[in-house]
């Protein structure tokens, strides 16, 4: 039953490492995505639409910008008297990477999850553009009477993705084999780092794994525990966009272009909340012209703008034609400037008469702050 | 736990704002939308944040739903404080009986003790359908310096349209020796904006007297500001020369909309020293498809245009679909301009569909009777039925079937 | 946005509570100071809160100032919810008129829209009266397993009290098929507590009939209940065995309050897992002095107590000096018993101050008509003078000069 | 003029190594105080009070109490839609420890400084019990065109003292000379770790000493500045506890059960938040006796207390009498119990009949959770 209490684990920093420039000064939650949001915004939504109300994010470095874009958590409706949003940092003495493993993550900051109030557990990534009914989830848990239970969808893997995981299953949808990374194109049960858990059952396994310096979820909960424990697998149907590479992370935006993408994103039972700016809605020039194109409140268009999704406040000039791009909040783009295939981050400044042009296969990026 | 405050605002939210017909049926005029994601009282809302003033009481008694929600808990405004804040004051009733607000002067008279609970040295007493940017804390430096007990902000308006105001006569140091409301000769063309700061203590003392004396009408403009100008209170005229519009009628709401789009206006929304706030939708970026043509327009985050937008402004959540046609014309959230459809000239309000080939307003220039051309309205939650026709300076509040005439 | 909810509450906290005189002059009912931090909406608040109901309408409109701020943005109880939350809502005016909540199903009824907005599939109707912790969420499951139309919770009373009461005559299966309001001869002691779970499409129904209907007094006891059991509908008595008292009256409002400092007393403010929320007072942990005395009583943070206090509850911020006596009392906020002065049996309101070696109230054994004995009670601000004498049964709502005798 | 926007920047770990077990899983700034105060939330309140709407708590370790008890700063009304509380932990790949200098630790949150709005910034440890009127310093530094506006108090140091800073001044108030640490016993103008100053000034300050590599405040900017800058001192009249020890510690607390002391910390102008517990008034039983003591809400006093500090949840059961002591959250004092000079911590439990005593200048310390 979904009203059972149920609280929420987000791990904020499992995939920086995937995604180059954009993630040297942020973790990938913190990436700003799909012309207002942060990748975060997504699974962080999704718990709350959930009815969750306690979540916990365990960062590790690098949390400044998600600490920044999160506050007290009260767009989520997470700024709350009791549970609400907890951000987790490291402990002192210990130093965690990104690739520290999920189960030593946990490990620190277990009297955290023993304090707080929760029949359930789930642990979620957040490396994924999906609105997904966890709720749903909970309760396939709460009745089957699975030991775990983790997310899944049928996905074309080409044999390059460096981070999936992927599961052989029976007949009745328990998970018989767990294979990491597989090396040649096809159809695979895609494991989407969503897991549910009891919370005691949860507590049990942080310990004993803890006790034989087991540190990883995937290998030593998954792929070993699926030969003794009952780890069940529910299958998503609804569009998930993964963000494991800069490619990845362009297409995930362009994706946003497809109104069947956008009506599976944003409904109407479950809104994606986001941080809030407060800026004026998006204002249109004399000849401006804007053509399968998302764009925020904020943003100013003077010239033309094609297949492109326009962050809050950038400004597109007179006279400049932008394509196929992704133009990040506060980015200026002067006058008579032609861009295509391009990823500009926050507050680029790109001056008159400028021409860019990436490929869609390998998008050009522009730092943050950077002038051109 | 009140601690003494310096200054606090009261905002007049209560009018029904009959002017604006079908727009304020369900909703008092504060609560009209404006500017693509604003409703009016979020400009003195705004100018209060902005000015520093943390704790501000809003008036209300007529159909305070929807904006006591959209108040909420203040947040959107910095007003979620602990100490002060925001505070909706409806009319109560006391062991000694009850009433409605009679006025604004008995409204206030009613909310004393709220005031008194601060103990303030000054009030502002704010009106909520006015349009404009303004800092109130220059206009306190001026009332404490030239030691008032009530500064009034008052603008030029051309000496020909001043009739329609209250006019505020000042000498050259701008003590205000005489007040005309809406004089058939006005002797000056300095306007009162509706917007006083008064030394609380005196101000306490002329609503308490005026409570008293039942010739009164328990106006601000009618009997307070008369009397105590008639007493000899220290009255100070404070001029503003920023953009200020009154939008108590459709075609004031109409045009200080369209200011927004005009590129020269000093109605500037994006100025990030003096943002005004607002309850932002939780919507994604809007979307404009490969045939949607969107110029000289302001349009919010949630539309979807897949049709022609020309001078006009979207808020929220507006669908326009392919071929329609939406120029020179203002549409509330969650409306949706069906295929084909054509607005020209409207307004229409929240939530509304207005049906395929479905005409509403006209270009003044179609009309070969000028004089009856106006602004069309289409109010909340209305069903326009396709090919219906909502001629000019219509004004309507139930649903239109398909292919009817109305309202010529 | 409003988002579909499977239930909302709707409190009732109109009433000016006048049998409780001095202590509702300035205030609501539901905002009278219990049990030493609380008010009474404490409890009726909390109640939805751990219950699971995040959103709650207050319908207020006797002297709501109060209750307003004290309710301030929801926090104190988690309500301040993006989604949902606690909202005041006064009565209003319309295009079409203005009323004020005629009784308290006309309450509910003038506030329709704003239920219809969460489109809620149950409605809790609650009193802001009762002191008592109670799990909605128990009595709404039993409402949906039954499949009832209306669920009311019922408390056994001593048979001989029945009359005092609304006694719902139930079958064995929990179904109502009779009401009895204040009946002289009962036929259960099944009282109703004024808690009622609807169906919301049941009640609006019923809500819309009985506003067309001239000859209904607009109460849920008086006209709701008795139509919709003459209908057939399906009604069932929800029964409560744990604490519950009316606050009501000057008495009953006292022994609530001594209850608390009965160790075996079944109303626990401690339970971790049922925690009565409040406002907190921003002041220190309370000083006893070294000849300070307490016992059996219980004593909220700022208070100093240099005097002796015994079987009594004292609020937040209040002082005994020396050589003063409280005793069987209930002292509320920031009131100072002044040296040398006894109070016993009494309830002295916030802020007063009782003088040096005045006297409120006296034991039931030291008077010789036992009959004219009673808690003496002190409104609101007033400051009794020193060497005052306030009798037994006495009710102050003004200043008392020193030396004077009142009351008796 | 205190109306000028000004922001605060609190220092919680410089002094966390004076009070041995009592900071070895907290920062000074997290210890319990006063019944139902964390430390800081005197440091706190003074900005508050003072009309600062910005403040920054620069952490380097041990900071996940801290977090749990400021939690989104609405208790401070710091919950703020643009400004409010921010907790300013390490970048990644700097590890400070609590003895880091405070220069070093503002140039890592210079991003932070430079994007708020505000005229001045008051620096502040929180190492102090003290109800100060700070609007009233930077009213006077604004007025006096100082560089930099340090706050001292007269007081008496015995040569003991290990974190000392004393001033030379001259008669306009003037700073001559610097003194850390004095070695005899005296009166002293001692500064109390709180300073003024133009936020443009300490951006440069801050740049300035960053390319020298110097990195504390008191040796680089007050004791060689004093030689070539206008660092004023106003001297504070108001009480200061100064907590530099567990001596001090426990005399601090005990100090609050002095009235003058009660009335200068607790002033109706500039009240003391502190996070909110929700508890029930403190009760008491038959026989119970209180004697010039301080009672938290959620004590239950069934025994005899003198001359202690009860804070909220703690229970002394019948036929006990606890004395000269600081009894913590939560503490359970089963029955027929005597002690005298103890400070439990957090949760502990005295089991019956248990004797225990320490003298008034070494009081007795029981740790977090500990059952005797």
């Amino acid at each position: 039953m979904a009203n059972k209490r149920a609280m929420g684990i987000i791990f904020a920093n499992m995939h920086d490492g995937f995604l180059g420039e954009l993630t040297s000064h942020r973790s990938l939650g913190a990436v700003p995505y799909g012309g207002r949001y942060r990748v975060i915004d997504f699974s962080l939504s999704n718990m709350t639409n959930a009815g969750i109300h306690d979540v916990g994010i365990i960062t590790h470095s690098n949390y400044q910008s998600l600490m920044d874009h999160l506050g007290s958590g009260r767009e989520w409706d997470l700024a709350r008297k009791w549970g609400g949003l907890s951000i987790l940092p490291p402990y002192a003495g210990t130093t965690l990477g990104f690739n520290s493993g999920r189960m030593e993550s946990l490990a620190g900051v277990i009297s955290y999850i023993k304090r707080t109030q929760a029949e359930f557990v789930v642990l979620s990534d957040c490396d994924m553009v999906a609105n997904l009914d966890l709720s749903a989830i909970i309760e396939e848990h709460a009745q089957s009477g699975a030991d775990v239970t983790i997310a899944y969808r049928k996905d074309y893997l080409t044999g390059e993705h460096k981070d999936s995981t992927t599961l052989v299953l029976d007949g009745a949808g328990r998970v018989r084999e767990v294979l990491l990374n597989p090396t040649h194109a096809g159809t695979y049960n895609v494991y989407l780092n969503i897991a549910v858990m009891e919370k005691a059952f949860l507590e049990n396994l942080v310990q004993e794994m803890a006790s034989r310096n087991l540190r990883s979820f995937r290998r030593d909960v998954l792929q070993e525990g699926s030969k003794f424990m009952n780890i069940k697998a529910v299958e998503i149907h609804e569009p998930c966009l993964k963000i494991d590479s800069i490619r990845a992370y362009y297409d995930a935006n362009m994706q946003m272009l497809d109104p069947k993408i956008r009506a599976a994103l944003f409904t109407r039972d479950r809104p994606i909340y986001t941080r809030v700016r407060d800026e004026a809605p998006a204002k249109y020039g004399l000849n401006a012209a804007a053509c399968n194109s998302l764009v925020a409140d904020g943003a100013v268009i003077e010239g033309r703008v094609e297949n492109c999704i326009i962050f809050r406040g950038a400004k597109v000039r007179r006279g400049s034609v932008v394509k196929n791009s992704v133009i990040m909040e506060g980015t200026i783009i002067g006058e008579q400037v032609s861009l295509d295939c391009v990823i500009t981050d926050k507050r680029v400044r790109i001056q008159d008469g400028r021409t860019l042009m990436g490929f869609h296969t390998y998008p050009l990026y522009i730092p943050k702050e950077s002038a051109i | 736990m009140f601690r003494k405050k310096e200054w606090i605002a009261m905002l007049l939210a209560g009018g029904q704002g009959s002017r604006l017909y079908a727009l304020t049926q369900n909703l008092a005029k504060p609560a009209v939308p404006f500017g693509g994601k604003y409703r009016i009282i979020d400009f003195p809302l705004s100018n209060c944040v902005n000015s520093g003033i943390d704790t501000v009481g809003v008036l209300t008694q007529y159909q305070p739903l929807t904006l006591n929600e959209y108040l909420g808990t203040g947040q959107p405004w910095d007003l979620d404080r602990i100490d002060g804040g925001l505070f909706v004051l409806p009319p109560y009733q006391t062991a000694y009986g009850s009433d409605w607000y009679k006025g604004t002067a008995n409204a206030i008279y009613q909310n004393v003790r709220f005031i008194d609970r601060y103990d303030p040295e000054y009030v502002v007493i704010l009106s909520g359908d006015h349009i404009y940017k303004m800092d109130y804390s220059k206009m306190l430096a001026v009332h404490k310096e030239k030691g008032a007990d009530c500064t009034i902000a008052v603008l030029e308006v051309p000496l020909e349209e001043a009739s329609r105001f209250g006019i505020m006569n000042a000498r050259a140091d701008g003590t205000i020796y005489e007040f005309q409301e809406k004089p058939k000769e006005p002797k000056s063309n300095l306007a009162s904006m509706g917007i006083y700061i008064f030394t609380w203590k005196m101000l306490r003392k002329y609503l308490t007297e005026d409570e008293a004396d039942p010739s009164s009408s328990k106006d601000f403009g009618k009997d307070i500001i008369p009397k105590m100008l008639g007493d000899g209170a220290r009255m100070i005229a404070y001029p503003f020369d920023g953009y200020w519009k009154d939008v108590g009628t459709i075609d004031s709401l109409w045009e200080a909309n369209m200011d927004l789009l005009n590129p020269n206006t000093s109605l500037v929304l994006s100025d990030p020293s003096w943002k005004i706030y607002a309850r932002n939708p939780v919507m994604p970026p809007h979307y404009v498809s490969p045939e949607g043509k969107v110029q000289n327009s302001m349009v919010a985050e949630g539309c979807s245009v897949y049709g022609e937008v020309d001078f006009s402004v979207l808020f929220a959540g507006v669908t326009v679909e392919e071929g329609a046609v939406v120029r020179d014309s203002i549409i509330m959230p969650n409306t949706t301009i069906k295929a084909g459809a054509k607005v020209e000239y409207a307004i229409v309000a929240e939530n509304t569909v207005i049906g395929e080939d479905a005409t509403v307003g006209c270009r003044p220039e179609s009309m070969t009777d000028r004089s009856s051309w106006g602004i069309a309205v289409v109010g909340y939650n209305v069903k326009v039925g396709p090919k219906a026709v909502i001629g000019p300076k219509a004004m309507v509040d139930r649903d239109i079937p398909g292919g009817e005439t109305d309202g010529q």
